[in-house]
């Protein structure tokens, strides 16, 4: 399954919602406000080990509008708007943490 | 694949509506199928012809209408449910007429249509992804 | 047409957002579709479940006797998320006590409710053809 | 007291403009002044005129116009952001033959008007309540 | 000053924020989804001990139609849209966390 | 007319959500009615002014540039919360260099963004009139 979290972790509980509920094989794309979660000091020791693991994604024109690229950490992959639309089709259902 | 969209908040106020757009057009760059964009709560938004953004602003329903999403009628496939439009004051001239409103604001590029047409895209599509708040 | 799995994802109170009461006319609808649905309440979503809402005070409709009515239409598997219950203070106990009558068991009442862990969550949600957030 | 009213998110969607009237009504049954309410950002939908809830429910626009909150000069002092509203959709007759559409939303107990008038409510007001998402 | 919370603390960061910068003494009035940070499980000492000194309060509105009237703390005061209008007129600049 | 002390309250980042830049044009056109103007930037509202934003991947407005007209608006007090900064990551170096001339001090170039504690921006806050929160 694709995960979609448009929510910063800073202001909403949506990520860790899915932190959660998310299964061993699944995959999370952070988009919109989301994408600050991806950032160095993100909070969540569980979404580094998802990084690890290189299941965590992140919108890049997101990350560019928000400048915060310097901030994002290295294992987190940055994909454009086609890059979202194979995660859809690679990965089966989509959940939105909305 | 064929794709399917549903879209949750009206344009501006949140982004939802834009990378909705962003993802359906690089869908149908890839060659994918948006069956249908279903537009729900206050997604309904979208899809007024008044809207008169800012000269350096994009026009989301504009960029909306411009993707041309059809099915092989020719029927517009970005639907707009009808009890979140009515509730709302989003009106095709049907629903216009039959309320006694003079006046209505539904772009010609969508449609005004049931829930059912959600569920619908849910069954006949490869994949339905929701876009919010 | 095949049947999907569809689940529907509440993860939001009542009255506050308008997600809640539109989430439950979706479903009403999808009911007549014959598909195989599911309704996971998480998070503040389990508020939308609690017994004894009264909506005199603040002007709007209480819809929440409506989710009676999910039993009558097949729909009798709402998952309620264990750990969001506790967290909040709640128990099964402070749920409306909403059934169905089971076909295949001579019609007998039985709970839609089923309170679950995430971890039995997680295994329900993998198996999901669509997933309808609000 | 003179209070004034900011709200920023639109009818249905959140329960902000509900609050706001349930206030506005307490005020005035109060005694106090609603001097303005200013619709900004989704908040200009409240001020649609196209809308029809279902029979069963609260019709939020009306409720707004049934308030009847006017100036001495009998002005409405429900107004609407002109930025926020173009952006959204939401025209006055003014409005709307300025920009050659042919068709207006705006209720008439709303009034289209300058952000100077939420400036102006702040500086004029004794309190000012905003509510939001 | 009057702040007023509209949204679980459950779900935002809202109610948190509010208390960082509250001083010593203004209120806190709790609204629509904020009324869920009154019952007796909300996660706060520091919203408890703000209710020990009276600074607290909720819409009964709000508090009954989400079904957690037997919930609320006992020293957390209800009120209804007059007894708000009474808070905006007494406590002088209503902040709103929105 | 009396002046009065407003508040524009941002806790939320740009382009997520509408706030920030229909904040920012409130405060603009705020300018005009020489009133006492503070901005206070505090969690999330923080990204609202950091430095290098570039939108042309969302097909959105970039809008930041605008907060550097500010200061011609003489509206330089920008007050931004060090624990937000902090538990993000950021320092004010992370922010855009916004600046004032100060016409008392021979129009002296001076930084309109001051980094304050949570128990500063206590402070300042209990001194306003008004507060504009979006």
């Amino acid at each position: 399954m694709l995960h979609t979290v448009n929510k910063s972790s800073f202001e909403r509980n949506s990520l860790q919602s899915c932190l959660n509920i998310i299964d061993d094989t699944s995959v999370i794309l952070l988009i919109e406000d989301g994408v600050i979660s991806a950032a160095n000091n993100a909070n969540s020791s569980m979404l580094a080990e998802l990084a690890t693991q290189g299941r965590v994604y992140a919108l890049q024109g997101d990350v560019e509008a928000r400048g915060i690229s310097s901030k994002v950490a290295d294992n987190i992959k940055l994909v454009d708007y086609a890059g979202f639309v194979d995660l859809v089709v690679e990965h089966g259902t989509a959940v939105s943490w909305v | 694949m064929k794709i399917s969209i549903q879209i949750n908040e009206g344009p501006y106020q949140h982004q939802a509506s834009d990378t909705a757009y962003q993802f359906a057009k690089a869908a149908i760059d890839k060659g994918h199928e948006i069956f249908r964009v279903f537009f729900y709560h206050d997604g309904v938004n979208n899809a007024s012809r008044f809207t008169l953004p800012p000269q350096d602003d994009r026009n989301v329903v504009n960029q909306w209408a411009e993707l041309g999403i059809k099915n092989a009628d020719g029927e517009p496939e970005l639907v707009v449910c009808i009890a979140a439009a009515l509730r709302r004051g989003m009106l095709d001239e049907s629903e216009a007429s039959k309320n006694g409103i003079d006046g209505n604001n539904i772009h010609p590029a969508f449609r005004i249509s049931g829930l059912g047409q959600l569920i619908e895209a849910g069954i006949q599509s490869d994949r339905l992804v929701v876009f919010g708040d | 047409m095949a049947i999907k799995k569809f689940m529907y994802l509440n993860r939001k109170a009542s009255y506050g957002t308008v997600y809640a009461i539109e989430s439950l006319e979706v479903v009403l609808i999808a009911a007549a579709f014959e598909q195989d649905v599911s309704l996971a309440f998480v998070d503040d979503g389990v508020y939308q479940i609690v017994e004894g809402q009264n909506t005199d005070g603040i002007g709007m409709k209480n819809f929440s006797k409506t989710y009676h009515a999910l039993g009558d239409y097949d729909i009798n598997k709402l998952y309620v998320s264990a750990e969001s219950l506790e967290e909040r203070g709640l128990t099964e106990a402070d749920l409306m006590p909403l059934v169905y009558e089971d076909e295949d068991d001579d019609w007998a009442e039985k709970p839609s409710i089923k309170v679950v862990s995430n971890a039995d969550l997680t295994k329900i949600m993998s198996e999901q053809d669509v997933c309808l957030s609000f």
